[in-house]
């Protein structure tokens, strides 16, 4: 399979990538003005106390020095403690990634969902009524902000129609999903009308391309031509625009589990950087950082599986 | 009967309690642990815990416990050694956030499995009250060793109401009756669920809508609006939460006294009272909360009167004066203060300058002084008026709360009340206190406020004493 | 001959456009008989394909519309019928291949795919004899190895493969008529030899009718029966090709075959003119064993990465001052390589070039510094040399500003007497190229070119993209120019004939080495390299009695030609 | 004048209306948001911070168009001066990544080899770097307020513009009339920023008004972490933020600056996808 050569040769490239990230976040969270021992502490601090707590976490020790325990930990597969949680950040991730992975990805099966069928709907109506509908409610549901959209939803759904719980995450399966319908949805109308409007215009190019007329030319209806056609040959720039998006909400997922209550790792993330929790901060931006590359990796896989020119 | 559900704004961080001084973990504490002394209902009384008894030598160095025949949740007996161990955990262990407060204690000793003998350094009239923080709470001494501190601090073995049935962290944590708690009888619950909620609208929504069965921190602005739903009981529990405007009084014209007193002047709590806190509040004449022990009721009152201030500021040949307001970033409550705080100082000619940081930058910078003034609250963990004295007035290690606030009078009287083991004459010394400070102004008391939390009308009982601990041995949850 | 298959009556095609109608069929009529081959030929623009696509109702926009006229196929009027039967009128009846393969096969579809989707929905057969039948249309279109290229996709083919498959995916559906615009206007002359055959084999095999829609009389001549001549819309004159070949009527027929390459022209012949170099003047340019390799890219399954693709290997040339040199090949050969080689804009891998005397590789900076001022470069595609946000006369401006051999306050006049000299209007200068034709586009390409004043100019198959009249006045203008300013021509094309007209001298690559080179009169009649004797053998000439060679078959497993794609 | 001019001359106006409908509703809208702003102080009934404690939390009524929030400051005003600081985010959050993403492409594009390389790392590891840590760290380092923000934006957003015009330095440095340029002996400069960068740039520039969109939508997440600008200044996102408390008693302090945000968000967008066909960006 020799046009999937790259998988096997790309993670090389991630190496360097996760090495300069690990270096940024490091130096970025200790830039930051506040003392997470004198945090923990509270208002109750005193000088011992702080000095008791900076030396249990190596705070006391040069920067460097810090770096490469940090490094070293990395290489034995740990990520240190936790100076709030007082636990292995690489367990407390573990505890948190379940949520959030499952937020993500169902924001965007259902931004696909959405956006799919609007796409298809404007772009053969391209001009039309159907079309402008599609434009304008996708020009707008990019502005409302999520945080607001989210409460609204709320308030609809769950308070005055009682349909769908309020906010959690929910143990089982089918709870899980139906503790993941409002906050998936609250991503997916922003997300799904950035798609749609990608979608859109890759169709319309695409219904009005050589290959489309050639296809028509052969006597193909006007269904088969867009489905087997023009949908397959707009997908590409689609699903890199979508690679970039997972990214975003990936590391943008705070307001969302905020909003909903959703225990994941943008609250976790959040706390962690209010509370100057720095083990947790740099163990959760790397395992974002990898949650992201590996993203992208898919979208490369796919790409070169839609489009079989692509070589990578 | 039933399983309580209750938001809450964070999840608990651990469950040792010597590893912690966050609120949100000692509350749950006292669902799960027990302690050796308990503080009542009313926050204002001590009562027997896991100690049935207690006797003080008349130097007031030792302390005699009886330990009461109760049992950890995995069906041991606690013992006195329990006890020891763990209050010389708590002054010994090196990851404890509280050893400083247990110092005094120079030996503690198990003389029979029921009789705990504690011989202090020295006199401490707060000394009882410290044992009935949540910190101190007594831990399993054989589960500690067999399970190892990590462990232990996820699923403890403890002798409060409620077991640890399991802890989705970020989630919630669930809590089970505890058959063998001694006061078993009591517990009318099945379990309780500890929700965590960020979002302060989804949490009350939340309750509206009937999927929580309570939520505390309710937003002030929220009040009204929940009292009228039918569905709904709001409660309001006095708590010794007093909110403040912290004065650096190593800053220039901060020092003098009579600027501080026009500060003061300038500054309307009652419109801050209104507006801030929606009437919930009530103005605040003493950095001790009303309510709490030596409370002093008659304390001055500064009358709003911009013009004086103005006045006072020119006696004192002030004029222009520009501070720097601090202010911590994300809490609305403080916003909201800053910004009425900044226009009524504007009104007596002063400026104050908004500078938002974030909540940890924000306490760096208030304990190194790098500010005129801000906003900030205390809350009493014990029952004691010492711990917030000491911190306030007495001169200790952090520059008297940050504020750089320096009399010897004052310094002097707060260590003799400490030692003063005679109700009556401690009463005394902490009326004058409070005069002194007042006077000299070491910071502007704003207002007191009370917890505020929601339930649904089914849920009976629930409640938080002054110093925050729930009772939930007698919530019921009717059907 | 027999009765007509197709008759069109009076088309008339309308664009409904903001700025007013117009029209773009005008009451066309044509007929074609079962088994013809019908030649439609006339300049860029004219509307041959829109005239093929209205026979389908496939406008190429919602503004164009029939306005009147009827399409009779075996009786049943096209333009009346509901657009449900059009379906199966599409493909089934009448199959349409297109000139530029790439662009209508479906890149991300397999190619046997891509047929048997036909045959699947037009004959209702299930997916395994689909398949079957596909891979048996594969054969027949002369794929050497049809199971195995069933699983191709397009991009893994040769232009000429590509074509072959565009055929037949319209074969796939077995039609009565087949509509074939431009297949070969990409394609080398040596393959467009090959699709033409295959095309006639199908007519003869199949009983085809074919609408053969192409700009060069040649292959009209060479494939059709009847000729049929488009201008503007217009359907200026139809017949047996023979007539129309010997017995023009219309003047633009008329012209259309006098500026056909393979005419003899009367009077003026490249070779006559004598050669002026003697050998005391010293060369202007002298290529010594030049080598360019490129790193392989994107073939990594193919042996290792980082293994090289020589475009140009051990080439040596000596060019004198005032020669006019062609250089020809195949695409792929190597010619813009050792162009931009040769002035310094694609690094080198070994050997030496030297321009008046100074070696490159030596002396890298003064040279590059003297053949920027002294050589320049027109290239193939007119739209895409000229910056589209600069106006003609900025363009020029900019190049007399930079190069400071004009002073300031003298360059529009300059830029008037280079305008006057490509024979462009003055006005031109205004103009932005979006705005102009390529023809236009070219000449103001070559202006720039002037500008620099240059001892050497390197013409990359700059008429290529060009109408034969066009052409015609290009080739005209360099003649002049060499002529008049004693330039220096290196002109590269895959065109021979237009090579032979222009050029004393011709060097014919092949896979990147010159292969033969001479006087064009000699290496045109007595080619010695089989290569080059198979390049002139493929064109097709005007004369339909003079025979074309067979094209020469693809080998299988030979690499994968570029292809040229023109705008 | 006849009837007939009239009104063929009002169907021309029609029909360029109707053709450039986007483009005139996109830059109607912004035009209508730079007015108010610039007119902020005539327009406004009210002082956007005087706080008045007997009108607070007061439904929409004559006095106030847009009801007053928890301290009785008058939301159209607020909304009016907000203007200026949400116009200012998403003009300054987008110049400078523009800016920056427009050199730093351009070169990494027209050099090649190990600048190229070395970008391209740059940008992988920016890709991926967690934005919500580089946003809060910065903040947070630096203080809340517009000023870490634009620097966080400025940060992160220059990488979009630098991949958009390095990929179209990629095609277009091959093009004929680069090639030309360099033959004719032009500075790379003059190549680089005459001839290539402003064919480059048509895609870049239909990104940054969706890209103001984001800048926007990033300004409000921010407020509702409690980092957004000083109070008492008004600024949209804040004013959602902090009027969610009052979202089902006091609608109107959430609704009109919200509203305020979408409109802006949907002029940008028009004008974007106008500019996008206008300048034939994907084509
Ligand atoms: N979508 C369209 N809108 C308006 N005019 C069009 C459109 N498509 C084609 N035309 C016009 O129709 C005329 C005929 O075009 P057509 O493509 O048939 O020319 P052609 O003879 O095939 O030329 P070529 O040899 O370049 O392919 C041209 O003048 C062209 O400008
Ligand atoms: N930049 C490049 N990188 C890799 N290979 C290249 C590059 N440019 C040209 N080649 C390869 O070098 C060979 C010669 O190309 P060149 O463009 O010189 O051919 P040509 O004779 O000008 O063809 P055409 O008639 O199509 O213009 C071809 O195989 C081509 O694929
Ligand atoms: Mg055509
Ligand atoms: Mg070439």
């Amino acid at each position: 399979m020799h046009r999937y050569r790259f998988v096997l040769t790309r993670p090389l490239q991630f190496l360097p990538v996760i090495f300069g990230i690990s270096v940024i976040t490091f130096i970025l969270v200790r830039l930051i003005p506040g003392d997470p021992a004198r945090n923990l502490l509270g208002s109750r601090a005193t000088p011992t106390a702080i000095a008791n707590i900076r030396a249990q976490y190596g705070l006391d020790q040069p920067m460097w020095l810090q770096y490469l325990y940090f490094l070293k930990n990395l290489a034995d597969g740990e990520m240190g403690k936790s100076i709030l949680y007082k636990i292995d950040v690489l367990r407390l991730i573990v505890t948190r990634i379940e949520p959030t992975v499952a937020l993500v990805a169902s924001s965007v099966i259902l931004s696909i969902l959405i956006a799919m069928p609007m796409a298809a709907i404007a772009a053969r109506n391209a001009g039309k009524a159907p079309d402008h509908a599609v434009r304008i409610v996708s020009t707008f549901g990019i502005g409302f902000p999520p945080f607001w959209l989210g409460l609204m939803l709320i308030i609809l759904f769950s308070v005055e129609l009682g349909l769908l719980p309020v906010s959690g995450y929910g143990a089982t399966i089918g709870d899980k999903l139906a503790h993941l319908i409002l906050p998936s949805l609250t991503v997916a109308l922003s997300l799904s009308t950035v798609l749609t409007r990608s979608l859109r215009a890759a169709m319309i190019e695409s219904l009005k391309s050589d290959v489309a007329t050639a296809a028509r030319a052969r006597g193909m209806p006007e269904h088969i031509v867009f489905w087997r056609h023009v949908v397959p040959n707009s997908l590409v720039p689609t699903v890199n625009l979508l690679a970039v998006n997972i990214g975003w909400l990936i590391g943008g997922s705070v307001v969302v589990e905020s909003v909903f209550a959703i225990p994941g790792m943008g609250q976790l993330l959040v706390r962690a950087i209010f509370s100057r929790d720095y083990m947790v901060v740099q163990g959760v931006a790397m395992v974002f950082a990898c949650a992201t590359v590996l993203v992208n990796f898919v979208a490369d896989i796919v790409t070169v599986a839609i489009d079989p020119r692509v070589r990578l | 009967a039933g399983v309580l559900t209750i938001g809450r704004r964070e999840d608990s961080t651990t469950f040792d309690p010597i590893k912690t001084a966050q609120n949100i973990d000692n509350w749950v504490f006292s669902n799960v642990y027990d302690v050796l002394v308990r503080v009542d209902k009313t926050g204002t009384k001590l009562e027997p815990g896991l100690a049935e008894s207690w006797t003080t030598s008349d130097d007031g160095l030792t302390y005699t416990f009886k330990i009461r025949d109760a049992r950890f949740s995995d069906g041991t007996p606690l013992t006195a050694e329990d006890a020891v161990f763990s209050l010389l955990r708590i002054r010994d262990d090196e990851g404890s956030l509280w050893s400083d407060s247990y110092k005094v204690i120079d030996t503690a000793v198990a003389t029979d499995p029921r009789t705990l003998t504690i011989k202090l350094k020295n006199p401490s009239a707060p000394f009882l009250s410290t044992l009935a923080l949540p910190n101190a709470s007594v831990i399993s001494k054989a589960g500690m060793e067999s399970l190892g501190a990590d462990a232990y601090a996820e699923r403890p073995i403890a002798s409060g109401a409620f077991i640890v049935e399991e802890w989705r962290r970020g989630d919630r944590i669930i809590l089970k009756k505890n058959p063998n708690f001694w006061q078993a009888d009591r517990v009318k619950l099945d379990g309780v669920e500890w929700i965590s909620v960020p979002d302060d609208n989804t949490r009350m929504l939340n309750v509206e809508a009937g999927e929580l069965d309570a939520a505390i921190f309710v937003p002030f602005s929220r009040v009204e609006e929940l009292k009228k739903d039918p569905n709904l009981n709001v409660l309001t529990d006095p708590s010794t939460r007093e909110d403040h405007l912290l004065i650096n009084h190593a800053h220039g014209d901060l020092g003098k006294r009579e600027v501080r007193q026009a500060l003061d002047m300038a500054i309307d709590k009652r419109a801050i009272v209104d507006a801030v806190t929606f009437g919930q509040g009530t103005i605040a004449n003493s950095y001790i909360p009303r309510g709490a022990l030596y409370h002093y009721a008659d304390n001055l009152q500064r009358p709003y009167d911009p013009e004086k201030a103005k006045q006072m500021l020119a006696d004192a040949g002030v004029s222009n004066l520009t501070l720097t307001y601090l202010l911590r970033a994300g809490d609305e409550v403080d916003e909201q203060t800053a910004v009425l705080i900044q226009q009524q100082l504007a009104k007596a000619g002063i400026t104050a300058n908004l500078q938002k940081v974030d909540p940890s930058q924000e306490w760096d910078m208030t304990v190194n002084g790098d500010y005129d003034i801000s906003v900030n609250y205390w809350t009493n963990d014990i029952l004691d008026p010492d711990q917030k004295t000491t911190f306030v007035l007495g001169h200790d290690s952090n520059n008297n709360y940050m504020t750089n606030y320096k009399s010897d009078a004052v310094k002097g009287l707060v260590a003799k009340a400490r030692q003063e083991l005679d109700p009556a004459k401690r009463a005394q010394m902490y009326f004058d206190l409070q005069k002194m400070a007042k006077q000299d102004v070491n910071w502007i008391d704003l207002y007191y406020s009370p917890y505020i939390n929601v339930a649904r009308k089914n849920v009976e009982n629930f409640y938080q004493n002054p110093l925050g601990r729930f009772f939930l041995e007698d919530t019921v949850k009717n059907q | 001959m027999s009765a007509s298959v197709l008759s069109v009556r009076d088309l008339t095609v309308k664009a409904h456009l903001d700025s007013g109608v117009r029209v773009l069929l005008d009451a066309v009529s044509l007929d074609l008989a079962k088994g013809e081959i019908l030649g439609l030929v006339g300049e860029s623009g004219s509307g041959k394909s829109l005239f093929c696509r209205s026979l389908v109702r496939l406008l190429p926009s919602s503004r164009l519309t029939i306005e009147t006229g009827i399409v009779l196929l075996e009786g049943r009027d096209l333009t009346a019928v509901t657009d449900a039967e059009m379906l199966s009128v599409r493909g089934r009846e009448i199959g349409m291949i297109f000139q530029n393969p790439t662009s209508h096969l479906d890149p991300v579809m397999r190619i046997g795919d891509q047929i048997a989707e036909g045959i699947r929905y037009h004959q209702d057969l299930n997916a395994r004899d689909a398949r079957a039948a596909a891979v048996e249309i594969l054969a027949q279109v002369g794929f050497p190895d049809p199971v195995r290229h069933f699983d191709s996709y397009p991009h893994e083919f040769s232009g000429g493969m590509r074509q072959r498959a565009m055929i037949g995916v319209a074969l796939s559906c077995n039609p009565k008529i087949l509509i074939a615009d431009e297949p070969t206007t990409a394609l080398d002359v040596t393959i467009q030899a090959q699709i033409l055959n295959l095309l006639m084999d199908l007519r003869d095999k199949r009983g085809l009718s074919i609408i053969l829609i192409t700009h060069d009389l040649g292959i009209v001549a060479q494939t059709c029966d009847r000729i049929a001549v488009m201008r503007n819309g217009r359907l200026l004159e139809e017949g047996p090709k023979r007539a129309i070949l010997s017995h023009p009527k219309d003047p633009y027929t008329i012209n259309l075959i006098h500026s056909h390459p393979s005419m003899p022209e009367i009077g003026v012949s490249a070779g006559s003119e004598t050669v002026r170099s003697t050998g005391a003047l010293k060369p202007l340019l002298e290529v010594d064993d030049l080598h360019v390799r490129f790193p392989s890219v994107g073939r990594l399954f193919k042996g290792a990465a980082g293994k090289a693709v020589s475009a140009v290997s051990g080439v040596s040339l000596i060019i004198m001052p005032g020669e006019t040199v062609g250089i020809v090949g195949e695409s792929g050969s190597g010619k813009s390589t050792l162009a931009r080689a040769v002035l310094g804009l694609t690094p080198i891998s070994s050997g030496h070039v030297s321009f008046d005397g100074i070696d490159l590789a030596q002396q890298r900076r003064a040279g590059l510094a003297k053949l920027r001022r002294e050589t320049a470069m027109v290239f193939q595609d007119p739209f895409n040399a000229l910056n589209p946000r600069l106006t003609i006369g900025q363009t020029l401006a900019e190049v007399l500003t930079v190069q400071a051999t004009v002073a300031k306050l003298d360059i529009p006049a300059r830029i008037g007497e280079l305008l006057d000299l490509v024979g462009l209007d003055r006005e031109f200068a205004h103009r932005k190229p979006r705005s102009m034709s390529g023809g236009q586009c070219q000449r103001a390409g070559i202006a720039r070119a002037l500008a620099v004043n240059p001892k050497m100019i390197v013409a990359d198959e700059c008429v290529a993209a060009l109408d034969v009249t066009i052409q015609a006045q290009i080739i005209g203008l360099f003649r002049d120019l060499a002529a008049k300013m004693d330039l220096t021509l290196i002109f590269i094309a895959h065109d021979l004939a237009t090579v032979r007209r222009l050029c004393t001298r011709t060097v014919v690559m092949y896979r990147g080495e010159v292969v033969e080179e001479g006087p064009s009169e000699e290496v045109f009649s007595r080619p010695k390299h089989a290569y080059t004797a198979a390049l002139i053998a493929a064109i097709p000439d005007i004369d339909p009695d003079k025979p074309r060679l067979k094209g020469v078959e693809p080998k299988p497993g030979e690499p994968i030609q570029t292809i040229k794609r023109m705008p | 004048m006849s009837v007939d001019t009239l009104s063929s001359g009002s169907a021309g106006w029609r029909t360029i209306f109707s053709k450039h409908l986007m483009l005139v509703t996109g830059a109607g809208i912004l035009l209508f948001f730079v007015l108010l702003a610039t007119s902020a102080p005539v327009l406004a009934p009210y002082d956007p911070i005087l706080q008045n404690g007997d009108a607070r939390l007061q439904a929409p009524s004559l006095l106030h168009p847009f009801g007053t929030d928890n301290f009785g400051r008058d939301v159209l005003s607020r909304v009016i001066w907000g203007t200026r600081i949400d116009l200012q985010i998403a003009l300054i959050g987008v110049a400078f990544p523009f800016l920056i993403g427009t050199a730093v492409g351009t070169i990494a594009g027209f050099f090649g080899g190990i600048v190229d390389a070395l970008f391209m790392r740059l940008v992988d590891i920016i890709l991926a770097f967690p934005f919500l840590v580089l946003m809060l760290s910065i903040i947070a380092i630096l203080g809340p307020g517009l000023g870490s923000f634009y620097i966080a934006m400025a940060l992160v957003g220059w990488v979009s513009y630098a991949r958009l015009i390095r990929a179209q330095m990629l095609v277009l440095k091959n093009s004929d009339y680069a090639v030309a340029a360099v033959s004719l002996g032009f500075s790379r400069m003059r190549i680089m920023f005459r001839h290539l960068l402003p064919n480059a740039i048509a895609g870049s520039i239909v990104f940054a008004m969706s890209d103001a969109v984001l800048v926007l939508l990033s300004g409000a997440a921010v407020s509702y972490l409690g980092l957004g600008v000083q109070p008492p200044l008004a600024e949209w996102g804040v004013m959602v933020a902090e009027g969610q408390s009052f979202i089902t008693t006091a609608w109107w302090i959430t609704l009109f600056p919200g509203l305020s945000i979408v409109c802006l968000a949907f002029g940008f967008s028009m004008l974007g996808d106008a500019l996008g066909e206008r300048l034939g960006v994907g084509e």
